[in-house]
């Protein structure tokens, strides 16, 4: 059985684990098309190769995050959301979206070299 | 004949201990040690079995386990290896796959005639005319299978274990061995596996030196090193099944399935001997060199009476010399090489003037009357690839033993990325593209010599132990030598002009077969093998495969390699339904009052992992009870227990801005001590779940849950606060909490006698108030809810005061006549308020617009998790809505839930509720209907059991007690 | 017919014809393009030539044909579907298979058994009944059966009440089959080959041209072909072949695993499943329990094989069927399951021209081979969707129109 | 035989007290509760079966849990002593143990005898309106609380946990929360005088089904419930 390094708790059978689906930021609904919603909703980029998705460790119902090929099934790095997702985020409609938005996480989650200093390193 | 040796042949048997057993209902003896096989050859049983299709008898083959030729039943267990199962006091043993008698077998006629019946034959027959083929399909159906199971068996005790081993060893013949010392020695925490009933491998029973005792003794010098190393563990019995992603081995021992964790693995599995394929090689009394070396030298069983052994390497005059021992005549040794190799085996049977034949195969056996045994071998002389001069030599004999070499025993390697890699030359095979922490050592790294091999072991335990992370020096590897000893036969096939050559012994499968599917194109190996059933088997291959690669790559004139083998799957050894499902753990939730239920007759039913009261009473007064429950409610006061229900507390200085985004409604401004009702939807819009909020304070709600849902709603609210970072706290406390609703009329008196912190009166505590106090000095969440639609409390206390509260409101209540209601009366109760429940009344695609429910939509705020989505829904054409029915009148059948609404010849919607109101005496129901159909009046047409039709009308929502004037009281 | 074996028995010199044909090398163009040599590509290639008289078509297989899901399935065949969309797209396959070894003069083992999906609970006795009411309305036979029927129909089943999920009842839909999964896929190849298709194994597809939102050729391993019409039929490889295309897809590709014991003499002949406790089961004509489950916890594009799969599995199968503690397993399997948000295909237009796809098969699209066969080769032929493929187009996905499949599908094969 | 004492006589109820009865616990009352003192042996034999193999139930011990942001330093305030390492637990002077299951969260089990007011007080003084960041959890409620002790301890939990909690992998203090026959559990090593042992917390209304599968499982190595006075005078506290 797979082993998965949770951040929390560490290496574990993933039998202890749910999958959270690909990490993808939520977009402000008041910001985005009536498709480009359908689409976050509904269409995956299910890749073959290397991917950024949530896992929760159920007994401990901790959510992360982690790097992993989805070809090899082998996971490289697991981390905290908060590597990712650091500051609050609302969703505002367009007249006061002065306040942070999406569109942080976003920047952030592009920014993985950010990312990968501070990680727990997984098993590979 | 085969029968026992005297003693002190057999190194496996305890003569002193005699076992008693019985073989197609005839008693036999054996051995303490003996299986069934060896016990069964001892005693002079030659046929083990009858082949799949053509019902061949059988005998023993490779004694190696996962050989079809020995499967039997044993008791109520079908398809065991007779070749690795122990006698034990009264075994029922017996053949199977036979219509008369094991060695007279009616079905044997089918034989006959195999020449019509090529591989794949069923695609090509039987389907025309169409009507004939299901009378052919139940023939075919009748005659499948081998054993029996027995429906009225009981499952025995399995379980389960995991184990955590730096270094784990599979095999414990000389490499393994070997690497467990030096990976012990090495300071690694080892565990030694071997599936035989004691370790040591090919040292217990092969012969590699004249000196029949130098394996034994080198297998007894290396236990001891190891029995005396307190880092290695040592299971023997114990077969690994399969390797899993990241070093995860299954292993079942007797009744146990262990899982295995481990840092590193050394495979050390050896070769598996491949067969000659002859005509007539499947006879009982043709085995492979091992079988009979196994025979004699751990079983003290002599094999048969005279014996022709044909070899492609020198291990078989290591046979030659073994059988002679054990008193067989050797009519003469075949050496399938075309020159004689000299080393100390050969010579040893040379100087013993036993004929040697070179550059000889054998060609055909030659059955005795009965057909039940090898009596005749002919032997021809090898002019090609598989062609044979047709002058033959012919040699009595009642044996037959048979080599064409070893053949890397690798399924393990095999499911963790390795792959076998031949040199067509030398014959040699090599394993490559292994990860770091699985090495291959010994027989099945291609080592043929026991030095090499244990050399090679030791070089691999040294590398487990650093791969494991133990730091160490390493050894150097010892060098694969390529010598004539160690060639395994390139082309060990003999194609006969009157067939009969096995290939696969498991599926009856013969050169032409594999021949005719080649012609056909079926020329991937992977084709090959689906469509001939080669190493489909039980054996999965292992005698088998090889053959069939190389006729693949004879036809299509690719490499061996290029060739491939088909994928190597788990198990690898036999493995039970029972052994992997263990100990069946299915835990289950009771609440405080789960007793209390029990006692007061109820039947319970599962609700996601807990069991709640369906009604009290017995089966045959279900309807009466649920409506006795339920008038109790409108009339007196009930009790139900509502621990299940999920609770969460949600905390925090972003507490209610939370809520607001995780449900449809508004909860910014909801005042401290209100409840107030939430609908959930995911971001499709659909609705997932629903229950209440209770502001207990500024930054504190206690939110309910369903049932069923509430693991995943906390899931989904810690996921989604992940990337929001509110500054909220989310627990969940279902499990915490012990609830109960007392509701009905009289549940306020019930309460005012038990409770006397809390405001009861309708101003102090009004409907959807909440508050906090003590019910007969039990501290209390009190809620003032309806879903029953009367005046009700719900009462949520900390778990382990949960029957102590039941057990109070049950005896002050007694005189308002207070009785508890199950499940099914509260969803009649609701149902009359009209209160839909999530997953009944709605499905995987309800929006809450279809639900009626665009009053839980808060149109103001910004955001919930499902907003964009439900105005995307808003704005398409409603296809379908959620309605109130009464049925009219009807003398005959009344509608269940789902049956179908119907308009003409389409289907406009379903009732998802229904249920007999006894306060408005009339059926009533929910029901998704077309949007045409929902205006109040409407005459809608059900469609129920047996297609009639029954009429309901349209009516506004809730049907009891529309003013709501009951639960506000 | 019988005596189609006589001449394999009494000539000696009888060679068989070459059935599956050896591929020859691209022609540098084709009218269609088939991606994916799977039951459901070589179905097109087949209905195009028979149906529409299109030859000059070539099935593309990356690997070995049928080896993809089409190698590796449970073989359940069944139209006991809960939309009404489902369940006639469906039952047109069933009519389909039915004749399907005639049509093609090869045995595919299409074996009636009977179908139950069993219920342990009310709310999936109330999605049996709503099934069972749907498939009447469209002249599908399913009835719901209760306990007592149950202990008739199935007396192998565990129906004690003291086991943690008792069996309340079950969808009982007479025609639910088998057959054999290989010959599917071998007999379409057969017969496609021999009305002019060309089948050409070991070709990946591995880069699509688009030009002006329209398809003009493809990159294989072997070199590039244009193309007049392009079908792409790959399962689990949709949303990667998709996006050489240019547009994602709505679909997950999850393992799915499954397993096969020792052949034992027959014992049971209907097929079970249970949605509640994730599992089916069957007997095939050579006497061994095909066994399956629910997909594999999360998605992969990898078929390795799980031991916590086999344990889940055996574990629930020892509750409703005790008896078969003692089954020795032979062997498992898995493959890749291209799961919907809908639990339904994705058949249809692409927005890209001339690019259709066939794809969100996941762990029920062997039963669909004949009918998405026939129908796409339809739409290619046409260049208009057929009434029945139209609810499967992926604009649904961007509308919010999703089939209602997911409730009844749980474990759905 | 009127001196007897019945749980069901007290408000207070630990989940498995059916199973105690029916396996002959004679009850003492402790924080409320009727909790077994024994199980019908003398003392020494269920010492000896806790050197060995061992359950006890002490759901009735208090126990609590805080949470959120400030959890931390809130505690520190408290006067309470524990480490940056999560998923280990610290021993407090007045003996009880905090268990830092992440940095913001800990859950509190108290003294298995002379259970002191320090879990009273410390749930009292947390106030919700001007302690922002810490949250309670009522753990004593959520969870069970099981001891599973002797020498076939590790043995017994290899058969039902897929984590390695064998002595010398999981020291004293440590933590696992994890799985043990299907259900969350939160495992801590809290050796009890000679005894290894593991304390268990986990779901109390699976309670029932949790302590029929462990008792199932540590049938091979004849293990059985131990009453508490066995458990006390194992602690040196009896
Ligand atoms: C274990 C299991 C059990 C199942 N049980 C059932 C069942 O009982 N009943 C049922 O109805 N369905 C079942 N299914 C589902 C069913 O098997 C599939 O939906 C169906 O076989 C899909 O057929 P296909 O032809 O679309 O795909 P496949 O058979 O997978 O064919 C796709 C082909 O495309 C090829 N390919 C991929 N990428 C490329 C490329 N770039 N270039 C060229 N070729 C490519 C692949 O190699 C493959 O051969 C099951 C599936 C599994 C895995
Ligand atoms: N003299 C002979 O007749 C003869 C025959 C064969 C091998 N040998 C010698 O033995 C050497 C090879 O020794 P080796 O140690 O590599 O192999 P080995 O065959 O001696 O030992 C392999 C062991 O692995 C066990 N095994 C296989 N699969 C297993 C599984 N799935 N689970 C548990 N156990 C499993 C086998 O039962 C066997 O005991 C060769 O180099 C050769 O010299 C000699
Ligand atoms: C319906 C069905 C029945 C099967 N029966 C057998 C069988 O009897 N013996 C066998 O070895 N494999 C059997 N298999 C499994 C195949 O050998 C193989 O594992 C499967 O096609 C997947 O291919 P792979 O293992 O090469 O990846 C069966 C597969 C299916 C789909
Ligand atoms: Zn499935």
């Amino acid at each position: 059985m797979k082993i998965i390094n949770c951040p929390l708790n560490g290496q574990r059978n993933a039998q202890e684990f749910v999958y959270g689906g690909e990490v993808e930021p939520h977009p402000n609904p008041h910001l985005v098309s009536d498709d480009e919603w359908a689409s976050y909703v509904f269409i995956e980029k299910n890749l073959s190769g290397k991917v950024l998705e949530w896992w929760c460790h159920v007994p401990t119902a901790y959510w992360f995050i982690a790097e992993r090929d989805t070809k090899l099934d082998e996971i490289f790095k697991t981390y905290d959301p908060s590597k990712i997702f650091k500051e609050r985020i609302d969703f505002l409609p367009p007249e006061d979206s002065s306040k942070k938005t999406t569109e942080s996480a976003v920047n952030n989650m592009h920014n993985t070299d950010s990312i990968k200093k501070n990680t727990t390193e997984g098993n590979s | 004949m085969p029968s026992r040796l005297p003693s002190p042949a057999g190194r496996f048997i305890d003569r002193d201990k005699q076992i008693k057993f019985k073989f197609e209902g005839r008693s036999l003896v054996g051995y303490q040690g003996d299986t069934i096989a060896s016990a069964l050859l001892a005693s002079g049983h030659t046929i083990l079995s009858r082949s799949f299709k053509y019902h061949r008898p059988r005998g023993v083959i490779s004694l190696s386990s996962l050989d079809a030729n020995t499967l039997m039943q044993v008791g109520d267990s079908p398809n065991r290896f007779a070749d690795r199962i122990q006698i034990q006091e009264g075994l029922n043993v017996s053949g199977q796959n036979y219509w008369g008698s094991l060695s007279n077998d009616r079905l044997s006629f089918i034989g006959k005639f195999s020449k019509f019946l090529p591989a794949g034959f069923y695609y090509k027959a039987f389907y025309s005319p169409r009507w004939a083929w299901p009378i052919w399909a139940n023939f075919i159906r009748k005659v499948a299978g081998l054993g029996v199971l027995n429906p009225n068996s009981k499952h025995s005790y399995y379980d389960k274990e995991y184990l955590f081993y730096d270094v784990v060893v599979v095999g414990a013949g000389v490499a393994g061995l070997s690497a467990a010392l030096e990976a012990a020695l090495s300071g690694a925490d080892v565990l030694l596996l071997d599936d035989e009933q004691r370790v040591g491998g090919s040292l217990n029973w092969g012969r590699s030196e004249p000196d029949e005792n130098a394996d034994i003794t080198k297998r007894d010098e290396l236990l001891n090193q190891i029995q005396q190393n307190n880092n290695i563990h040592l299971l023997s019995s114990s077969s690994v099944i399969g390797w899993y992603t990241d070093n995860w081995l299954a292993v079942v021992r007797e009744n146990r399935l262990i899982k295995l964790r481990a840092k590193s693995i050394v495979v050390a599995t050896g070769c598996w001997e491949q067969p000659i394929v002859f005509r007539n090689n499947d006879l009982p009394g043709v085995m492979l060199g091992s079988a009979a070396q196994k025979l004699i030298n751990l079983w003290g069983v002599r094999p048969g009476e005279r014996a022709v052994i044909a070899t492609s390497d020198d291990r078989g005059y290591g046979v030659a010399l073994d059988v002679m021992k054990a008193g067989v005549e050797v009519a003469a040794v075949v050496d399938l090489r075309p020159e004689f190799n000299e080393c100390k085996l050969s010579l040893e049977v040379r100087r013993k003037q036993i004929p040697i034949l070179l550059g000889r195969t054998p060609w055909e056996a030659i059955p005795n009357r009965q057909g039940s045994r090898v009596s005749k071998l002919r032997v021809a002389k090898i002019v090609a690839q598989g062609k044979c001069a047709p002058e033959i030599d012919s040699f009595a004999c009642d044996l037959v033993i048979m080599s064409a070499g070893w053949f890397p025993a690798a399924p393990i390697v095999r499911q963790a990325g390795g792959k076998i890699v031949y040199d067509e030359l030398s014959g040699h095979t090599k394993i490559t593209d292994l990860p770091e922490n699985v090495i291959a050592a010994g027989g099945i790294a291609g080592h043929t010599s026991l030095e090499a091999a244990a050399a090679d072991g030791s070089y691999a335990g040294n590398v487990a132990a650093k791969a494991a992370g133990i730091d160490n020096k390493r050894v150097q590897p010892p060098q694969i030598q390529i010598t004539k000893e160690s060639q395994m036969h390139p082309w060990p096939i003999f194609d006969h002009p009157k067939g009969k050559e096995f290939v696969d012994f498991d599926e009856d499968l013969q050169i032409h077969d594999l021949e005719t599917a080649l012609e056909e194109g079926y020329t991937h190996i992977e084709h090959l093998k689906r469509f001939t059933t080669n190493g489909m088997g039980p054996s999965q291959g292992r005698h088998s495969s090889l053959s069939a690669m190389r006729l693949a790559s004879r036809y299509t004139g690719l490499s061996l390699d290029g060739t491939g083998m088909t994928t190597a799957r788990p198990p690898n050894a036999q493995v039970t339904l029972g052994h992997l499902a263990g100990r069946i753990f299915e835990p289950v939730r009771y609440t405080a009052m789960h007793h209390r239920h029990l006692e007061a007759g109820a039947k319970m039913m599962p609700a996601g992992m807990w069991l709640r009261p369906e009604y009290y009473g017995s089966d045959n007064r279900r309807n009466q009870m649920i409506q006795e429950e339920s008038s109790n409610v409108r009339n007196n006061v009930g009790l139900i227990d509502v621990s299940t229900l999920g609770g969460l507390d949600i905390k925090g200085p972003d507490a209610a801005e939370f809520l607001n985004r995780m449900y449809t409604f508004a909860y910014l401004k909801q005042p401290v001590g209100k409840a107030r009702y939430v609908l959930m939807t995911d971001i499709a819009g659909v609705i997932v779940d629903d229950g209440v909020a209770c502001r207990l304070s500024e930054n504190h709600f206690y939110v309910t849950a369903t049932t069923g849902g509430v693991e995943s709603v906390y899931r989904q609210m810690l996921w989604f606060n992940a990337q929001w970072r509110l500054k909220v706290d989310i627990t969940n406390i279902t499990a915490s909490y012990a609830g109960v609703n007392i509701a009905g009329p009289k549940s306020r008196v019930v309460l005012e006698r038990l409770c006397d912190d809390v405001d009861l009166t309708p101003d102090g505590f009004p409907y959807m108030g909440v508050r906090e106090g003590h019910v007969a000095g039990i501290p209390a969440r009190m809620l003032r809810v309806g879903f029953v639609g009367e005046l009700g409390y719900e009462l949520h206390v900390p778990a382990h005061l949960g029957e102590a509260l039941w057990d109070v409101i049950i005896e002050e209540g007694k005189e308002e006549k207070i009785r508890p209601f199950g499940v099914e009366a509260q969803r009649l109760l609701r149902l009359e308020k009209g209160h839909i429940i999530i997953s009944q009344d709605t499905d995987g695609l309800t929006h809450p617009i279809e639900a009626d429910m665009a009053w839980a939509i808060a149109r103001k705020k910004p955001f919930y998790v499902g907003l964009k989505s439900v105005s995307m829904l808003e704005k398409k054409i409603l296809t379908r809505k959620l309605v109130g029915l009464e049925i009219i009148e009807t003398e005959g059948s009344i509608p269940k839930e789902c049956h179908l609404v119907i308009d003409g010849s389409e289907i406009t919607g379903r009732i998802t509720s229904i249920g007999y109101s006894s306060s408005l005496e009339k059926y009533v129901a929910l029901a998704y209907v077309s949007p045409n159909q929902s205006n109040p009046g409407t005459i809608v047409e059900i469609r129920v059991e047996e297609g009639e039709i029954i009429q309901a009308r349209v009516v506004e929502l809730p049907f009891y007690d529309p003013d709501g004037l009951r639960q506000e009281i | 017919m019988v005596f189609g074996l006589l001449k394999y028995g009494l000539n000696p010199r009888f060679h068989p014809k070459e059935f599956i044909k050896e591929s020859r090398d691209l022609k540098p163009s084709y009218d269609v393009v088939i991606i994916g040599g799977g039951g459901h590509g070589l179905a097109a290639a087949y209905y195009l030539a028979r149906d529409w008289g299109i030859t000059n078509v070539a099935v593309l297989e990356k690997s070995w044909l049928g080896g993809g899901n089409t190698g590796r399935n449970t073989a359940i065949i069944r139209s006991n579907y809960l939309t009404p969309e489902g369940v006639e797209f469906y039952d047109e396959s069933v009519q389909l298979y039915k004749n399907l070894s005639q049509e093609l003069d090869y045995n595919i083992l299409y074996s009636e058994r009977g179908h139950f999906t069993l219920a342990h609970t009310d709310s999936a006795i109330r999605t049996s009944r709503w099934r069972a009411e749907v498939n009447k309305h469209l002249g599908v036979n399913s009835e719901v059966v209760y306990r007592d029927d149950l202990a008739q129909m199935v007396p192998l089943l565990n129906l004690s009440e003291d086991v943690r999920y008792p069996v309340l009842g079950a969808l009982y839909h007479p025609p639910g089959a088998i057959a054999r999964h290989d010959a599917v896929a071998w007999g379409y190849a057969g017969r496609a080959a021999e009305l002019g298709a060309e089948i050409h194994q070991n070709t990946e597809v591995i880069g699509i041209n688009v030009e002006n939102d329209k398809v003009i050729s493809l990159e294989t391993n072997k070199g590039t072909v244009t193309c007049g019409k392009v079908l792409q039929a790959v399962a689990g490889q949709s949303s990667e072949v998709s996006r050489l295309a240019g547009f994602d897809l709505p679909i997950r590709t999850i393992p799915l695993q499954a397993c096969v014991s020792l052949p034992v003499k027959p014992i049971l002949d209907p097929i079970i499943v249970s949605g509640s406790l994730h599992v089916y089961i069957s007997q095939s004509d050579r006497g061994e329990f095909v066994m399956g489950g629910s997909t594999d916890p999360y998605p992969r594009y990898q078929t390795s094989s799980s031991l916590d799969f086999m344990e889940g599995l055996m574990g629930h199968i020892l509750e409703l069927l005790p008896f078969m503690g003692e089954l020795p397993v032979l062997r498992q399997w898995a493959g890749l399951a291209d799961m919907t948000p809908d639990f339904s295909p994705v058949m249809g237009e692409t927005p890209v021209q001339n690019y259709y796809i066939d794809a969100g098969w996941g762990t029920w699209g062997f039963k669909a081979t004949c009918v998405s066969g026939k129908r796409m080769a339809e739409t290619l032929a046409t260049g208009v969707t057929p009434k029945i493929l139209e609810p499967f187009a992926l604009d649904r996905f961007r509308t919010f129109d999703l089939v209602g499949e997911k409730g009844a599908a749980s474990v759905g094969h | 035989m009127a001196d007897v004492l019945k749980p069901s006589s007290l408000i207070k109820r630990s989940f498995l007290y059916r199973i105690h009865e029916k396996a002959g616990g004679v009850f003492i009352e402790e924080n409320g509760f009727a909790v077994p003192s024994n199980y019908g042996q003398s003392v020494r034999e269920e010492i000896t079966l806790a050197h060995q193999m061992g359950i006890a139930d002490l759901s009735h011990v208090s126990r609590t849990g805080f949470k959120g942001w400030h959890a931390a330093s809130w505690l520190e305030k408290k006067n309470c002593k524990f480490g940056l390492e999560s998923n280990f637990s610290y021993l407090q002077s007045t003996g009880e143990r905090i268990l830092r299951l992440s940095p913001n969260e800990f859950a509190i089990v108290g003294k298995i005898v002379n259970d002191s007011d320090f879990i009273t007080e410390l749930n009292s003084s947390l106030h919700p309106e001007t302690d922002e960041g810490v949250f309670i959890v009522p753990r004593s409620d959520t969870n069970c609380w099981l001891k599973v002790m002797g020498v076939n301890a590790p043995s017994m939990l290899a058969k039902v946990c897929a984590v390695d909690l064998r002595p010398q992998i999981f020291p004293d203090g440590a933590i696992a929360q994890t799985n043990i026959a299907r259900l969350n559990c939160i495992v801590t090593r809290h050796d009890v005088g000679l005894a290894t042992t593991y304390d268990i917390l986990t779901d109390c209304a699976s309670a029932d089904y949790f302590w029929q599968a462990l008792l199932d499982a540590m049938d091979e190595f004849s293990g059985g419930p131990v009453g508490v006075t066995a458990v006390y005078q194992l602690a040196g506290v009896g």
